[in-house]
């Protein structure tokens, strides 16, 4: 048994006088003796953390796809990027760390300014004026801006295409049991939303992916003209490394650019702690979700940041605030920020290139294996779907034996209790990275082809 | 060149002192810091991959800076930055206790971090292990049968908990249509109740600061789907009825909610369970010694009774045989999150949890209360509890003599206690108590350290009496003075392209 | 207790401004942050396993404090500390560069870092490689034959290479008294001179601040062991006419010795070797990026033209066909280090020259005598360089204006450099320049910071016509304020259980 | 390729031009054709720092004896000790690490004031009143003791008994070819130092080590006997996890302290950077070699900390110094300070105590195998050696095939070529930490029976 307790014995003794107790059980006396625990916890024993910390190297050992094993190329939303020492290293500094949310903005200007950062890089990466200081993730933040929606127009009915991640749809219903509002589902056809024929009454948001989770390049213009014409918003859900290179959210007239942060300068950490993104026209700021920072002055007229518009907030708000989120994703969102810093405008752009390159390379090289045939002839992005020639889940463990983590069997997405109506169980999204090199894409095909025999 | 370059160089740090300039300010065009993997990937061109009609007229506009300035600067905003590990603090209802760096080396550990959230099962065995082992820890701390580990914070917690109280009554036919919380309540327990599709029916504090039982039975009925309640409450308060609470809301057929963001004052000592919860939300980053991250990450897992355990959302990590599998309820409300959680939170948590066995975390919660309450009343003649009785983790006092006497605010207090080198508590929380200022110590501050703010905070009360002026400008020894918070939201500047106003 | 309780508080932090107490002084007997290992190996007394005579009557009394608040006063320290991350250190003779954290990343890789120096060559395989790389690097940087790894830092490169000297003439039964050094040369260069077991013949710099070859002539002669020599030298100047001395010295059976010290400025451009030096050391910590760690751990490899491989100390690692092997030289001197020298520092050196290439590292120089120059010229006319012509990677300044000016002093300039946020340059070094300010920029400083740098010390400049008062009392901005030095010399107290003067 | 400048080629062009040269080749235009290099440096390519990764990966994976590999019973010097993740964040902390040497103490209170800190700690394990700043390890340390010894007696005759480790001797006969000290060796019987019969004429030093290099608890008092008869010093070279626990250097009279301070906090790292640890008595303290904090005060008054007695130290001293010693090893010293404050009072017993007791238990296990034979039957401490009946060295091989580094073979401390009178090739030094469970003692046992079948 181990603590963090610095009282000795002598001082518990002498705080419990003064405070007038006999015990440390006594501080409890008030506590109802019928509801009080007796025999104590049913937990294992305290260990110390050298022992502690054997038990976790062997929760690590059992894990066959860390990276040290299999060579990544899952995407679904999650990816592989390069994370240097340098943005470990800053990111991980203990006055970020241990920090509180900047409540206090006199002794709280380094996290501010970092998100203030952060915020102006997402606002330019989605092409709209406003981001927050971060949601919990791109999931979570695809329902906030249904919410935003509902505000907006007063309208509950959400049109989101099915290209959008299939764990986000399942969010955005989880949670429309509490709002009322109606998700519906716009089916893929040949990789591509089909919004034809889509019921255009009240609708209070359009939503589509870009790239959508099969990879593909949707017609935003699309989704905005039948946002247009029936007074929704326009939702882009998008993939932040492609937007440093793709046409902006702002740019195909969306009202709120939504998206998951990971990948800049979050590991891959089994789905979490990860980064919710959100921007939004000026338009919508008053139902802004979340905390949002901004530039003023001190009593000295230097520049500071403090958290602003908290009059949304929960804590102010209460039951009428825009969100009830609190405690949010700020250290990645920090992170997020080093990161951007790191890679710059060239860099960005370079990692978004390379991804696309890396996974055209890749999708040429299998088209033309036995057994393989593309989903969709859509243009893609960096990540594509395959149908194969038997279950992409046995394919996974094939290849997970030559040392590969093949990419997401389609049918998997949802776990196996919830399929996907699209997810047929021979399809297969592959992910390519800026960090796959040519070796491990050409080991890739061998290993699809022997898998496929 | 002139002999004066063009752009601004990043700044020259005085221990914190000096204002930083913005990462756009230190941008030099055609700098760079990134390296990149030799991939021997076959160079295309962007447009040959990409249909022109995607494709941005410019890329995205970063920043360009050399990785010595991306350093410095970000290195000089940490030096401009309070936290745990600089000192105390004591702020209420949010347990910034100290975090063990062995946590953060398990959060670090690329066996855990480097693994994808979509591989297989059969490749995750480790992680599914963790979840299966976390959530049985947190279901023994709180006295329930299962928990789902999605949730990302407290207010997702408390989301899931209302959605899994409409799930449990819907299934049940019966539709309820409002829920009772507490006047002292969080303000994200009325946000969630909103989203849950609820309306809000506040019960009133009785005089002792606690639900006013009466109060609270005249409010319930068949319509009253549950209630939130925080035990000990957000005035630090044990509410002792919470039988008879307990008892009158599932009378109604209501089930009820603990919102446990205050569980560090009760570990090991009682459970939500057994005083008659039905859903318990927790915050790791709270209670289980996450660190904050300067607002965030957490985690809020959400544990239920048995009768609930159907409603959980999915997938979640199970025991199937000698392997761990994924499985979702039978009735499940759905996935809360886009993956599973904040997994590295929680695996953070397991760790911490597992450190401290059943008898650490009873410590933990005994020593919490302890400091709380020393602090209440070695410093009570000058800030007054609101309730001057035994309190848990947290006490709630006031600076109503102080005003009374110098015309001092809480506020001002709080931002003098800045000036100590002490973080300010929580001000004006809960909303109930005039001029709160709540304290929360937690169990890892000595009584040296705590004695040192009672000493600072006699200092204050000696300069309220001689400067409260001073004290209405202060923190004047800060990194930045205070901070003109109205010019903020009258004119937003929420990134460094909005034009500034004049 | 009575309210206030035995022992101090760790101190409450303000950015770094506010005295943190020692260690000691937040001792409270009793507490403890450390956790052992469970072993389960049989706990029996110490008296049983240690005989009585050999025991301590008290174990040793270090500190006793909570784990946070060896966190928090540590992380309290490091807020009184500048560092390159934080800003610009143009420490001249100290190359102050921004370390990439990529190679603290490979100094932190347990697969370098947990392994045993005395484990056998057949599982140290991959170490063995980084020796045998690092010093065919090192060799073709400086045109040498072979190298040791062994010495810690420049000083121990130093002496080693002095041992050198001496067994080379050893075995040719040549004996030799003296070793030649400029006046310019750095502290250590005597020091090893006598601990080399030779004298120091001082040789002046002539008036362009290079070598006097003339008087260098006059002082060579058959007991003159060799010449130790920086070039480009302590002043920042290259030693324009080295092929000259190299042949004077080695026309009189001497050797030369090339401290590496600023090995930065040459890169790729120039070689010790091709310009006739028998023995070359280096600071990875000044050109190969370690950072100095606030004073260390550095290494000083010391590399050898062919004639005297033989004498290197050893064991070296060798390559022996597909394999490593330690192997000691014929004749070597032996080692001089307890083990293979500062192993991850030598692993950081080579991650750093690896990610550098040739053409890298010859970019190195060429940007860090850029920005030597640059400075030079743009404060040229406040702080005029002690020869003003082309300097290498630092350019030695002069305070005469200010003080025949204003009676303001290069230490009152540095100290002033500290309130504007800057490192201050060395001063009073090398120790035939009057009112020295050696500044070297290095490369990895941007333009706008040395234009920021300038700018400061134009205020200092202005500040020195209307206030040379306040500048022989700066620093007052800083966490404390110009420190006694003359007492800490008279009263030495250097623990703090040493008694305080009175 | 790749660097870490910030200069953009418009700035090197504007830059160059305010100098006053074309080209950045053309600020070398002084420096002789003659010597310049010409096809440039005959290095491989540069790479990127994630290709560079790769390679240092590679490293690794070639280190048998790595930690995830071998479980470590070598000692002689350097051991295994518990560095916790609290430790290697706090002295890892970039204030610390990117600092140069405190020569401005107005903004480097916290370097100075951590040493002040390590310098206290070092006193109290030597019992002497005055330690430096550190060394670069502890055979250099014991090279400055010896240079001591000859500045405060004038003799350069060094009686080094045997028991000292060999590579300590070996640094020590060395560096006496410059200062032209002797050395004389005094044999070890029974692994303890025999001083009898030792000529006593002109000894500036007396050195014993305690407990000695293998493992044995020598007597410092016959050593300071014969110190006190001749009028040298006494030097006493120190286990200093032994030192927690074992009568301190000061306390057997010793004049002067060393040790090889790498126990506490630093990694076993292949041999370096370790720390020199250095105290001394009062008398000597004018001849101390390297840097030493002191307290003082600011103009303010306030307590203050600086390096002093700075007349003794080479930049100012030159040839006259008391050491050529400049860079030292200071973030080592750092983390000893701060592992020294976690562990505390209590934790340093427990952990010189636990040594004790593993390698006790090991040993009399030990003993009991066919085929091992205690080398001496003196008490020894936290290590011992073992004669084999086969060699040592191919022992050692055996048991890494069973996950543990043995020890190390006594005929390989000093090289192949440096064999050490007293190291015959059957005897394996086997060295017990805290960390060492009992089970691994016990596969130890199992392991050794098997390897000496
Ligand atoms: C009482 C109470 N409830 C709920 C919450 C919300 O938790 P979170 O911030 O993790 O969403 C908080 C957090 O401050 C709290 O103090
Ligand atoms: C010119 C010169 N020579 C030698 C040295 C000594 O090097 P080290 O400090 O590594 O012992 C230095 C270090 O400052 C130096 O500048």
């Amino acid at each position: 048994m181990a603590d963090y307790l610095p009282h000795t014995p002598e001082e518990v003794a002498a705080m419990l006088a003064f405070v007038g107790v006999d015990s440390l059980e006594g501080l409890y006396a008030h506590v109802p003796a019928a509801v009080r625990l007796a025999g104590g916890l049913d937990l294992p024993a305290g260990m110390t953390e050298p022992d502690a910390a054997a038990v976790v190297a062997g929760y690590g050992s059992r894990n066959g796809a860390r990276a040290s094993e299999l060579v990544c190329f899952a995407g679904a939303g999650a990816y592989d990027h390069e994370v240097p020492p340098v943005v470990r290293a800053l990111a991980g500094r203990s006055e970020f760390v241990t920090a509180y949310t900047p409540y206090q903005p006199e002794v709280a200007q380094g996290v501010l300014q970092a998100i203030f950062e952060y915020q102006t890089l997402v606002a330019r990466l989605s092409g709209l004026p406003i981001a927050n200081a971060s949601l919990y993730d791109g999931a979570t933040a695809l329902v906030e801006a249904l919410n935003m929606a509902h505000g907006a127009t007063g309208r509950s009915r959400m049109l989101v295409s099915s290209g959008v991640h299939p764990h986000w749809r399942a969010v955005a219903r989880t949670f429309a049991a509490g709002t009322g509002h109606v998700v519906d589902e716009v089916p893929l056809v040949g990789g591509l939303t089909d919004w034809s024929g889509v019921d255009t009454a009240g609708v209070a948001a359009v939503v589509v992916a870009y790239p959508n989770y099969l990879g593909v390049l949707e017609d935003p213009g699309a989704a905005k003209a039948l946002a247009a014409a029936t007074g929704g918003l326009l939702v882009v859900a998008g993939d932040p490394v492609a937007a440093g290179v793709l046409r902006s959210a702002g740019a195909w007239g969306a009202d709120v650019f939504v998206g998951e942060g990971q990948p800049f300068g979050t590991a891959l950490s089994f789905g979490g702690p990860y980064l919710g993104l959100f921007a939004c026209s000026d338009a919508q700021v008053r139902r802004l979700p979340g905390r949002i920072v901004g530039e003023t002055v001190d009593t000295e007229g230097r520049r500071a940041y403090v958290t602003t518009l908290r009059a949304r907030e929960q804590d102010i708000r209460r039951e009428k605030a825009t969100s009830n989120v609190c405690t949010n994703q700020t250290l990645m969102a920090v992170a997020a920020a080093v990161q951007l810093g790191w890679l710059g405008t060239q860099g960005l752009r370079e990692v978004a290139t390379r991804c696309a390159q890396g996974a055209h390379y890749l999708y040429d090289q299998l088209a033309a294996v036995d057994g393989v045939a593309p989903v969709t002839s859509a243009p893609f992005f960096r990540e594509f779907a395959l149908r194969l020639r038997r279950p992409a889940r046995e394919v996974v463990a094939l290849m997970a034996a030559e040392g590969i983590l093949a990419g997401v069997a389609l049918d998997a997405l949802g776990g196996p209790e919830d399929p996907s109506a699209d997810a047929p169980d021979e399809v297969l999204l592959v992910a390519v990275t800026e960090r796959r090199t040519r070796a491990e894409l050409d080991h890739y095909v061998r290993a699809l082809r022997g898998a496929l025999r | 060149m002139t002999a004066s370059p063009a752009g601004r160089a990043s700044s020259a740090p005085l221990m914190g002192r000096d204002a930083e300039p913005t990462l756009f300010e230190i941008s030099v065009p055609g700098r760079r810091a990134y390296q990149l993997r030799t991939t021997d990937v076959p160079a295309r061109a962007l447009e040959d991959l990409v249909p022109a009609a995607h494709l941005a007229e410019a890329p995205v506009a970063v920043a360009e800076v050399s990785e010595r300035d991306l350093v410095a600067h970000v290195t000089r905003l940490s030096h401009r930055q309070f936290s745990v590990d600089l000192g105390m603090y004591p702020l209420g209802s949010c347990t910034m206790k100290y975090n063990p760096k062995f946590c953060d080396a398990v959060a670090a550990d690329p066996a855990l971090a480097s693994v994808h959230p979509a591989a297989p099962a059969e490749l995750t065995q480790g992680w599914l292990e963790i979840l299966v082992n976390l959530e049985e820890r947190l279901c023994a701390i709180t006295g329930m049968a299962a928990a789902t580990l999605q949730p990302a914070a407290g207010a997702a917690g408390e989301l899931t908990g209302l959605l899994l109280m409409r799930a449990y009554h819907a299934s049940r036919g019966d539709v309820r249509r409002r829920v009772v919380i507490p006047d002292s309540a969080h303000g994200t327990n009325p946000a969630s109740v909103t989203l849950g599709g609820y309306e809000v029916t506040t019960v009133p504090s009785n005089d002792r600061g606690l639900v006013d039982l009466e109060a609270l039975r005249r409010v319930l009925g068949p319509d009253v789907a549950g209630i939130m309640l925080t035990n000990p409450n957000t005035l630090g308060l044990f509410e002792e009825e919470i039988v008879e609470i307990a008892a009158a809301v599932h009378d109604v057929g209501g089930l009820l909610y603990y919102d446990g963001a205050n569980l560090n004052a009760i570990l090991g000592v009682v459970r939500p369970g057994d005083m008659g919860f039905d859903i318990v939300h927790m915050n790791l980053h709270k209670t289980f010694a996450t660190p904050h991250g300067g607002g965030g990450p957490g985690a809020g897992p959400v544990a239920v009774a048995a009768h609930l355990v159907d409603f959980l959302p999915g997938p979640r990590a199970v025991r199937d045989g000698g392997r761990l599998a994924w499985a979702t309820p039978a009735r499940s409300i759905g996935r809360v999150h886009g993956w599973h959680g904040n997994a590295l939170v929680l695996a953070r948590a397991l760790a911490y949890i597992d450190v401290h066995g059943a008898e650490g975390l009873t410590r933990v919660a005994q020593h919490a209360v302890l400091n709380a309450n020393w602090l209440r009343r070695r410093v009570g003649e000058i800030l007054p509890a609101a309730h001057d009785r035994m309190c848990m983790h947290e006490c709630t006092l006031q600076a109503t003599l102080l005003k009374e006497r110098y015309g001092v605010r809480a506020l001002d207090v709080a931002k003098t206690l800045l000036e100590e080198g002490f973080h300010a508590p929580t001000v004006y929380f809960p909303l109930i108590v005039e001029e709160a200022l709540m304290f929360e110590p937690t169990e890892t501050e000595s009584p040296q350290t705590l004695e040192a703010l009672a000493q600072a905070i006699e200092r204050i009360a000696e300069r309220a009496a001689t400067d409260p002026e001073g004290m209405r400008r202060a923190p004047q020894t800060t990194p930045v003075a205070r901070v003109d918070e109205a010019r903020a939201a009258r004119h937003l500047v929420a990134t460094a392209d909005t034009p500034r106003p004049l």
